[in-house]
């Protein structure tokens, strides 16, 4: 099978899908609709797989596979073509998405079944997978940007998908805008940057950047890589451009677990990683990209605590958790960021889906404080649960625990990085560790909250096992990159990830230069005290909220402003709308007024009253009066008479 | 005052008085009968004009036929006179008049004009002489004008036969139809 | 054309006529005696009852209307007849006398077809 | 002198201000009258015109095609009254009406 | 008109008297007339009023004179009143043209014996006569009864039929003189019968050169036409006593009648004189051309003068004979032949005096046409 085959079969096996679902749409057979979507899925997962064990057989400087299908654009020098490469960063986002991918398709056909537009989700599903390919395997900009436009599409329609509520149709059309805003300034970087190198090509782009470091603001690279930058933070969440993932829970929750937990939203660290170069001749937005993600997550945290919904405490998790990614790529552990997007991916879907099978089981109850002792009537979902707890909360030897270590050495150790950046990064730690415990606290354990009517119980098949692979994937992805330090301890297992991405990352220029090293105690020192702490932030979590109820209460009163404040997740929404929309809300209607109405009907109105007056004029001349014909005929004589006679 | 100045005058009295009164008259056989009057005072011009064969014909197309059948159309008609003999219309009246007066101004005018531009055939020229002592000879120049009508006119002459006789056959269809699809009498 | 001994003649005539008219008037007016039924128009034959319009023969006027296009292609005739023998003599008369015959074939079926098509019917 | 000569002398100008006269009156027949006969007897009278300045110019240029234009259009003249009365008469028998204001139902 | 004064004024007197002449014939028709039709009918006519009731005449004009005036009520008084006169005009302005005599040559001036010499006789003759129409037309809507309105319909429809066929007639003869002006046809008529064509010469010797030997066909429809035109018996329907009582001239009494009369009896003397000068030579004696009757004028009186007074003088009586010829023919056709019933009127108007008419052109044309182009 040569490796031109296996890209189109990879890529078009979702399209297949989407289009076999897309035209029967209207059939409610879920089992038909979820097979189809699903083994489209697991065609492109195998040949992920085989891609992937060819370019471990490769020798590691020409680890890519190219696949040109036809000339996209050719206008004068600027040349796009449907290419594809397979590399090692884009590799494991295959997998990532195809893997993880295939488990929600099964999840979803459980989850689903009594839904009546299910083909139709099936569908969008898989054309959701297909465009998420198109992004990550796009040989250059331009081709990532198709993946990246179908990818919001796919999220709008998915979010939206019970349109018939006006508040879910809202939140889907609340996420379109906003990616379409981050999408934006993706191009207006693009812009800049095919103006300043002249091509859009990954490599090209990464072989030009300058190996000097760019000082200014206005430089070529520093604007691009920082357009971009704002385009990644539409599509993956963070700062200015988050709020719409909160609400984007108002979809399915194996969407959620798909989209905003697993894929998309790793869409922006998965673009740096591939322009690390770039990024890395630009520090100035390097550290932009640290700060934001640091207080991100520091910030995404906060709201956590106060959330009742238990989607939307993970969808804050999530925004936690990229800050976290988007603060290594800042200081430029790129391979940490990688690690930590995979890991991520496993245990946050997992969780996703977990508390996907709670809301099914407890009949579409969301709020965490309706429940309770779920320990017993969902054995399967509870243990999975619990081992994604362990993983987001960093115990150590769970995969959480290896990369956000990672993150937060880096964080303090990189050249770029700060120590504040470090101590953002375990207060964010200590806050992730006392929500998800609250989390776990308020749903699994403790008395049982659920009023009579409800009576929880275990999902079906279909949707568990899904659930322990990824609980397994969870707890053992971590092995795949231990950190040197602790991997004396544990039989010097290799560090299979740096190996790996090696070649592609480009190390940063101030390591040679840099005097000072840091010693092997200093880091044992920084990941002791932010295991302790994350550990203590749980255990009082879960006192708090499985032994003393009433004390929540009480601190809640205690800081009774702050609370407030972060309960309302700090008035963003409300000033977005405040300052932004409804003002251009308001303009946009007065120039509809004074412009439309006034002007423009006015002149059209006028046009068609000239024509018809005149046509009124005129009619009066045809009367049939034979007199008046003749006396026209004498006036017009003697007009001509007295013209000749004049000149 | 030599005969013909005299003549002139008197003639073109004849001529313009009844044309006024074919205007004015209110009676239509009035006006029918001053045009009659008319036509005979336009042949007497052309006698003055030498073109006596013209007087003749003039006299025997016009007033022997063509009035004729005026007259007696009108007396078929028994219209003893019009209610309004002028078409109403304040704006439209005025508009006519003005214009026929400017008309008859501008035309006078250019014909005064005219006399500035020397004639055609310079006076003293052969063919000038020629031609002048062959209308002299007061001979019947009917000769010339039969040569030219037949010879050098020989298609209108023969067109205006063919004319003669489909408005022969045109007229009779049209006075035989019973006046349209539903006449009454 | 002695137009001055024309016109004094009408004149003298229109005069003349007037002049006995007014005398005749003028001793003849000595014995009127009018009476409604003296000034009615003579009429002899049933009392006319009602003034119905009266019925327009067409035959009148377009006797009167074929009379003008036949007068028309007579007068035609008379320079053509005039000149005939001159036409003869210069030799053109050939080309005269057809066009002339071919004129008056025009004008035989033009009369042909008004007699036909019972234009000049007159009722008995 | 000027005037008296303009008396005297009846030259070509005169017969043309005569037709023109008449032409004007004929001119003002058609505009002015309702009574289409009449309008009609005015259109001859303009043509009557147009003959007088035809025969004019005949004489003055001494050129005999003056005299056999008004020859045909003495022809056409007659040709064009007898079909236009032919025409009013049928309308007259059907209407009973001659007012020219009445043709306005024509106009279709 | 004569370049002196003096001429000026004995030409208008001529026409004066030429006029008086026709208006004084008139009466003499009349009782010619009278008396004619007597002696048709064998019995006496007017012979109380002197000498063969020759004063007759003059008692009728008294009469007429003190009718009373008449005029219908509802009639247009204008037009009932201009009829009469309007009647007298056309008649008496045609008569003029027709030649009578030779021109009377006294001293340096010449007068001709006739109204005056219109060169373009013929159709000055036509379109005068075709004014007649107008008379009747105004005398009937004149008396707006519908009788006399029919009448004068009827009448005018007559006279204009039989124009065309009188038209066509005259065609032949001007083919035949190659001239409009009556006088070069009398010329044209003189000395014996001769005719040249197809390259010879014909001539007999026994016969006067008048047109009624040239154009036979052409000289009966001429003369029927005229009756026609005239409205004389055959054709008088317009006026047949019996339908239409009067006719146009219904209404009419007095004087106003006796002007009808005079007019009737105009036309009636043109077109006998028109007969004369086209077929019967006009004022030439036969066998005696007018250059030998000038010559022997001037033999017997010996001065020019002299001479030019006899020939005309004689030529006038010549004239005058076949002139009153004629008129007794018109009188003696009224009394002998029976009245045309209206349609019968029409259909010999228009379907066989017009096709004959024609035919006789053609005939003449081709005959001519042929004379010159082949030699028998």
């Amino acid at each position: 099978m040569n490796h031109q085959a296996l890209i189109a079969i990879l890529l078009l096996a979702p399209l297949v899908g989407f289009l076999i679902n897309g035209f029967r749409f209207r059939s409610q057979n879920y089992i038909a609709a979820g097979s189809i979507a699903t083994s489209a899925l697991i065609i492109s997962f195998i040949c992920a797989v085989i891609l992937f064990f060819e370019l471990v057989g490769m020798s590691p400087e020409s680890r890519t596979i190219k696949a040109e299908f036809f000339d996209w654009i050719a206008v004068g020098n600027f040349k796009v073509n449907a290419g594809f490469v397979v590399d090692q960063i884009s590799s494991i986002m295959l997998l990532i998405i195809t893997g993880v991918g295939t488990l929600i398709h099964l999840f979803s056909i459980g989850y689903m079944h009594h839904d009546k537009g299910v083909t139709k989700y099936f569908s969008y599903l898989n054309f959701f997978i297909f465009n998420m390919l198109i992004l990550v395997l796009g040989d250059s900009l331009l081709t990532m940007f198709v993946g990246w436009e179908g990818v919001g599409l796919c999220s709008y329609l998915l979010i939206g998908f019970w349109f018939s509520d006006s508040a879910k149709a809202a939140a889907g059309m609340k996420a379109f805008i906003t990616n379409r805003i981050g999408d934006a300034a993706f191009l207006l970087g693009l812009f800049i940057l095919f103006m300043s190198f002249g091509t859009l090509n990954f490599h090209e782009l990464n072989a030009l950047a300058p190996a000097t470091m760019e000082a200014g603001w206005m430089g070529a690279v520093t604007l691009g890589t920082l357009m971009l930058f704002i385009g990644a933070t539409g599509k993956s969440a963070q700062i200015p451009l988050y709020v719409w993932l909160p609400d984007a829970m108002a979809g399915p929750t194996p969407v959620s677990a798909l989209i905003h937990a697993a894929t998309m939203v790793t869409a922006g660290v998965y673009m740096i990683i591939r322009l690390n170069p770039l990024f890395v001749s630009a520090p100035n937005t390097m550290m932009v990209i640290a700060i934001i993600g640091a207080a991100t997550a520091v910030m995404a945290a906060t709201i956590g605590l106060t959330q009742n919904d238990i989607k939307k405490v993970l969808a804050y998790s999530t925004v936690s958790q990229l800050g976290y990614m988007f603060l290594a790529v800042g200081v430029g552990a790129f391979g940490a960021g990688m690690m930590h997007l995979m890991t991520h991916a496993f245990f946050k879907a997992l969780m996703f889906l977990g508390a996907g099978s709670v809301i099914h089981g407890m009949v579409d109850e969301q709020d965490i404080r309706k429940m309770g002792g779920l320990k017993k009537y969902m054995k399967i979902t509870h243990w999975t649960f619990v081992m994604g707890w362990l993983a987001i909360i960093g115990f150590p030897l769970f995969s959480g625990f290896f990369s956000k270590d990672e993150i937060l050495w880096n964080a303090y150790s990189s050249p770029r990085g700060h120590i504040g950046l470090w101590i953002a990064g375990v207060v964010g730690a200590m806050l992730t560790a006392f929500y998800m415990t609250r989390l776990m606290a308020l749903t699994f354990w403790g008395k049982s909250r659920v009023d009579q009517s409800v009576h929880p119980h275990e999902s079906s098949a279909s949707m568990t096992i899904p659930l322990i692979i990824l609980a397994v994937l969870a707890a053992v992805s971590g092995f795949v990159g231990v950190p040197h330090v602790i991997s004396e301890y544990l039989g010097h297992i290799p560090n299979f990830w740096e190996h790996w991405l090696e070649p592609v990352i480009r190390k940063l220029p101030e390591v040679e230069l840099q005097s000072v090293t840091h010693s092997v105690s200093e880091e044992w020192t920084l990941m002791g005290t932010s295991v302790v702490l994350a550990l203590s932030s749980a255990t009082a979590a879960f006192i708090m909220y499985t032994k003393k109820l009433g004390s929540a209460d009480k601190v809640a009163n205690a800081i009774k402003p702050v609370y407030d404040l972060i309960d309302n997740k700090y008035y963003v929404d409300e000033f977005y709308f405040g300052a932004i929309i409804n003002p251009l809300i308001a303009q946009s209607k007065k120039l509809w007024y004074y412009v439309d109405v006034n002007f423009i009907d006015k002149m059209t109105y006028a046009v068609t009253d000239f024509t018809q007056n005149t046509g009124k004029l005129v009619k009066t001349l045809q009367n049939g009066n034979m007199q008046q014909y003749a006396m026209y005929i004498s006036l017009g004589l003697v007009a001509v008479l007295s013209f000749v006679l004049m000149r | 005052m030599s005969m013909d100045t005299v003549l002139f005058w008197f003639l073109s009295l004849i001529v313009i008085v009844p044309a006024l009164a074919v205007v004015l008259l209110s009676n239509p056989v009035y006006s029918a009968l001053s045009l009659v009057m008319t036509m005979v005072g336009v042949a007497a011009v052309f006698a003055t004009l030498n073109a006596y064969f013209l007087a003749g014909v003039q006299l025997i197309v016009y007033t022997g036929a063509v009035m004729v059948l005026f007259v007696m159309v009108l007396m078929l008609f028994d219209l003893k006179h019009d209610l309004q003999t002028f078409s109403r219309g304040k704006v439209s009246g005025f508009l006519k008049i003005a214009g026929v007066g400017v008309m008859a101004g501008l035309l006078v005018g250019a014909i005064s004009l005219a006399t500035k531009k020397p004639s055609l055939i310079v006076e003293g020229s052969p063919l000038a002489n020629e031609l002048a002592a062959a209308a002299a000879s007061g001979a019947d120049n009917t000769k010339i004008l039969a040569e030219n009508l037949f010879l050098r006119n020989m298609l209108g002459f023969e067109i205006l036969g063919v004319l003669l006789l489909v408005i022969a056959v045109g007229t009779v269809a049209l006075s035989r139809s019973k006046g349209g699809t539903h006449a009454r009498d | 054309m002695p137009l001055g001994g024309m016109i004094f003649i009408t004149i003298f005539i229109a005069v003349f006529g007037t002049a006995l008219i007014f005398l005749a008037r003028a001793i003849g007016g000595l014995a009127k005696r009018t009476s409604a039924a003296k000034m009615e128009i003579y009429e002899c034959g049933i009392k006319e009852t009602e003034k119905k319009d009266s019925k327009i023969s067409v035959n009148f006027y377009l006797t009167a209307i074929l009379f003008i296009l036949f007068d028309i292609e007579i007068i035609y005739m008379y320079p053509w007849a005039l000149n005939f023998k001159d036409f003869l003599k210069d030799g053109t008369g050939a080309l005269v006398f057809t066009s002339m015959i071919s004129f008056m074939v025009l004008f035989i079926f033009g009369l042909w077809w008004a007699v036909k098509s019972k234009a000049l019917e007159w009722e008995k | 002198m000027q005037e008296i000569s303009l008396l005297l002398a009846v030259g070509l100008n005169h017969y043309l201000i005569l037709s023109a006269i008449l032409f004007t009156i004929g001119l003002s027949g058609v505009l002015l009258r309702r009574n289409l006969i009449v309008v009609m007897m005015s259109i001859e009278l303009m043509l009557n015109a147009v003959n007088i300045s035809f025969v004019a110019f005949s004489k003055y240029n001494y050129n005999p095609e003056g005299q056999v234009i008004v020859f045909f259009v003495m022809t056409i003249a007659a040709a064009e009254a007898a079909v236009g009365l032919a025409i009013i008469v049928s309308i007259f028998k059907r209407f009973k009406e001659v007012n020219i204001r009445f043709f306005e139902h024509l106009k279709g | 008109m004569g370049n002196s004064s003096l001429e000026i004024i004995i030409n208008l007197a001529k026409t004066v008297v030429v006029f008086l002449m026709m208006v004084q014939a008139v009466p003499i028709l009349v009782w010619l007339e009278r008396r004619g039709s007597a002696f048709i009918q064998n019995r006496f006519g007017p012979n109380r009023v002197g000498p063969l009731g020759l004063v007759q005449l003059l008692a009728d004009a008294a009469k007429f004179l003190n009718k009373e005036d008449f005029v219908p009520d509802k009639g247009n008084r204008l037009l009932f009143y201009a009829a009469p006169v309007f009647a007298l005009i056309p008649a008496a302005v045609a008569y003029m043209a027709m030649p009578m005599s030779t021109p009377l040559k006294i001293g340096d001036s010449t007068f001709l014996i006739q109204g005056y010499e219109v060169n373009v006789g013929i159709v000055f003759i036509l379109g005068i006569s075709a004014m007649a129409v107008y008379t009747m037309l105004m005398a009937g809507f004149g008396s707006s009864s519908k009788f006399s309105l029919m009448g004068a319909m009827r009448a005018s429809a007559q006279v204009i039929s039989y124009e065309l066929a009188l038209g066509l007639a005259i065609v032949g003869v001007i083919m035949m003189y190659g001239t409009f002006n009556l006088t070069d046809m009398v010329l044209a008529q003189q000395g014996a019968f001769h005719f040249s064509g197809f390259g010879r010469e014909f001539s007999l010797s026994f016969l006067p050169n008048w047109g009624i030997f040239y154009q036979p066909l052409g000289a009966v429809i001429f003369f029927a036409a005229a009756f026609a035109e005239s409205n004389r018996l055959p054709f008088d329907l317009a006026e047949g006593e019996a339908e239409l009582v009067a006719g146009f001239h219904t209404e009419y009494g007095g004087f106003k009648m006796l002007m009808f009369f005079i007019g009737e009896y105009g036309h009636m003397m043109i077109a006998s004189g028109l007969m004369t000068t086209f077929y019967f030579g006009g004022y030439g004696i036969p066998g005696w051309t007018i250059a030998e009757v000038y010559q022997t004028g001037v033999s017997i009186f010996g001065s020019e003068t002299g001479g030019s007074i006899f020939s005309s003088v004689m030529h006038f009586l010549s004239y005058n004979v076949k002139f009153a010829i004629f008129l007794w023919i018109f009188i003696h056709v009224r009394w002998t032949l029976p009245r045309f019933r209206y349609d019968q009127l029409m259909d010999l108007g228009w379907k066989t005096m017009l096709p004959w008419a024609l035919f006789n052109t053609i005939l003449t044309a081709t005959v001519i046409f042929l004379a010159s182009q082949y030699v028998i």
